[in-house]
């Protein structure tokens, strides 16, 4: 996968937190992990994980959403499916 | 259980109810209506079987409805996973194959007063004070302090923890009358048992400010709420716990009015996952002294129907919830959870602002004890002669 | 106190409360009027003076004609009685004078959750069940049979022996929600903590089949309801009782959610006499063995105001009912009630057909001491410190 | 004080003991005693007393309530209030 691609993978990941949790556009662009913002929590976490999967055609295997507590991570899952 | 008089009405679900999810999808159907008699899941599990209430027909519509909503809802949005199983103690031949209830009953040794109430005699009181003594004896290295909570609790705590909303159905809530001359007097002149109810005016009760507590350590945050810690806790605590559980209240297997035996975790995530994984080891050790068959798996709590897909599958990816499930021989395959070790990340820290001394909220985990139920498969795998008990149990009775 | 500016308003009563008796008008006064904002007895004991909440002016007239009535109805049928003391401890000076709520609060070993409800911390948990252990012990030689009730009973239980009638101002109603997918949805929804009560609609409630349970024996005497006992049985069980006091709930001292230990004898009347008698006599050694100060005396119970002069009275002509009174040292004269052993007559075999086997009534009593008040008691009496307790008291506790 | 008077007190002392508790002339003139009529009972016994009291220009000292639990003893305490 080029880097071109990741990018874009990434500003539609950060667009659905954004969407999610009602992000202003700079909080969307800044650092985003579980706990911060505070709604995303729990229930927060499994709604995004919803969001995700709907925007980006993607199915998220059980075992991994607990790792997908950051943007990063988020990414290399949607990009390497496999795993 | 198929018998078509039995059920008459059906329900095509447009889809299979995964095995690992009927459990849970009946447990909430018994909360869809008030005219709903009786129901079933086909063995298809596609189709849920039901019958109304005399003189209920008219609902059928409605019912029909309500039940298809519910169902598909749980699994539309179910995912599945593989049981993570810690220990496993499975058995081939158990002492006893029968249901021990109607014998207890005979014998003086249990007593239904009503819908997941029942009494204790002196056997099954001798193994719940025994096995809450021998586990505080077990876990006597982790140094817990000992505490005592309240049966009931403010509606400010359960609202503070998002419970009222999780768990809408298993609530109780508590009304003292009115403190009005008027009111006390008409209420005690009126008041009247109806068979399954006490007639009351609603209007000489007072707004609720309490409900009766779900679990334990809600109030141990409480306690500790809006604080700053400087050490890691361990507490520990026993105390009565409700849940209604409408038609799943079923003998000691599922009580309305039941005891706890809790320890609580309150400090940094590591500590209390470290905390959680001992304590699974000493009970280990515990239920093996007590010659028990179980398994201990993950598991999940049983949130009401709109929370109930997400905080489930959160519960299961993080492993927060593991059970203890001990063996039921009379129900082949069946088991009842008598503990569970949990973790709630910085769940209550947040709901209850109590914060390591730079204001991060701590974590917390809990690890609980449901005594009646440890004296019910203790009684449904040995029998109910103390005589037949496994040596580490009767030595514990007798200490 | 009697500063006019707190109780603006005066309600003379035409009589004189007697001493003795103005404990219980004061009991009553608290359920008169939910816009009572408080009140207190004159010093001559001839009038009620009171302040009302905020806004509340019109109902002045009111108020002042339910206080005298309430007032007045209960000294007109009083009857003077000397008090019976069977034992008496007392003590010139105390370890300690002052209430010890405020340093047990400081401390972490008592933390307020609201109206009559306390959570007890470490040394609190170690008095109470050192005490309940002892006292176990103590009536080892009566062989009584161990029983657990539930804390929930149903209403039909308090039907039957009058309570409802008798007590209807400390009652707590239990409800669950209607087992109706929209009213618990439509709960859950709208449910939200208002500061002091939580809003509910009532209509999402089922009608209530329960209440929280009062004392610990109603259980027992339902559990033999209608038998016929071939045999005198002793039980013990311990249990949460709940009563609500409204204004009279008041740190340790009056708790709305409360632990006792239970001794209950049923069989023909001498034996049950002659029991109450043997655990008087044993309860004797353990509170002193605890250096207690204390006094056994006759005592009744707290009877709403329509039952409160008969059945008081009744109470006193057959010495149905002492109390253990602990003195309290920071209230100059104060004690409170920490125990009470109790005769019923055939009351409760007839209310719930408990017969010999030739079909009579069977007479019963029981023993009763509340464990947070043992507690509160002896760290008034003896401090906060451990180091400072009695020796029976930390030999006790560390068994 | 004479026999005459002392069947006096007894007739209004079985007068109040049926109008309290709604008996019968028939049961009214058999043996009576707490407990049986089974109304006769923690209640019902100090709505007797009261009764008497009034009935009998007569007042009963808290000590012997608990004595007064049939027709003889009652008598006995109205003719001889100085016990």
């Amino acid at each position: 996968m080029s880097e071109l691609e990741r990018e874009q993978v990434e500003s539609k990941v950060r667009a659905v937190i954004g969407q999610t949790f009602g992000l202003s556009p700079t909080e969307t662009a800044g650092e985003l992990r579980m706990g911060d913002p505070a709604a995303w929590d729990s229930m927060g976490h499994m709604q995004l994980i919803v969001g995700l999967e709907e925007a980006c055609n993607w199915s998220c295997p059980g075992h991994q959403i607990a790792e997908l507590v950051d943007v990063p991570t988020i990414v290399d899952a949607i990009c390497n499916p496999s795993n | 259980m198929g018998n078509p008089s039995e059920f008459p009405h059906s329900v095509p679900l447009g889809l299979v109810i995964p095995a690992e999810l009927v459990g849970d999808v009946v447990g909430k159907l018994h909360y869809v209506s008030e005219q709903l008699a009786g129901f079933r899941i086909s063995d298809s599990r596609d189709t849920v079987q039901f019958r109304l209430k005399p003189g209920q027909e008219a609902q059928r519509a409605l019912v029909t409805e309500r039940l298809r909503e519910v169902a598909t809802k749980l699994c539309r949005s179910y995912r599945s996973w593989g049981d993570k199983v810690l220990v496993s103690r499975p058995r081939e031949q158990f002492a006893c194959q029968e249901d021990p209830h109607p014998a207890l009953e005979r014998e003086g040794q249990i007593f239904r007063y009503g819908n997941g109430r029942y009494g204790l005699g002196p056997h099954m009181v001798a193994l719940v004070e025994a096995f809450d003594r021998q586990f505080l004896r077990t876990v006597e290295s982790f140094s817990p302090e000992a505490h005592q909570f309240p049966s009931i609790i403010g509606g400010d705590i359960l609202s503070r923890c998002r419970y009222i909303k999780s768990f809408p159905h298993s609530l109780s809530l508590v009304h003292h009358l009115r403190e009005d001359l008027e009111a006390i007097q008409g209420f005690a002149e009126q008041a009247e048992w109806g068979g399954d109810h006490l007639h009351v005016k609603p209007d000489s009760l007072a707004p609720p400010e309490t409900l009766l507590s779900p679990t334990v350590c809600f109030h141990c945050y409480a306690w500790l709420a809006d604080s700053k810690q400087t050490r890691p806790r361990i507490i520990t605590a026993r105390g009565k716990c409700f849940r209604f559980e409408s038609g799943n209240l079923r003998g000691l297997e599922r009580l309305w009015d039941f005891s706890m035996r809790e320890l609580i975790f309150v400090g940094p995530k590591e500590f209390v996952l470290e905390q959680r994984q001992k304590v699974i080891d000493a009970s280990t050790q515990l239920l093996d002294r007590w010659n028990l068959s179980y398994e201990i798996k993950t598991a999940t709590d049983p949130f009401f129907i709109d929370d109930f897909s997400q905080q489930s599958s959160f519960q299961r990816a993080f492993d927060l919830k593991f059970e203890v499930r001990a063996a039921l021989p009379y129900k082949p395959g069946g088991s009842v959870a008598i503990g569970s070790f949990n973790i709630h990340q910085d769940f209550f820290g947040r709901s209850f602002s109590i914060g390591t001394i730079d204001g991060q909220p701590l974590h917390t985990g809990c690890v609980g004890f449901g005594l009646e139920r440890v004296a019910l498969a203790l009684v449904a795998q040995h029998g109910l002669d103390p005589a037949g008990w496994p040596p580490g149990v009767r030595e514990d009775i007798s200490r």
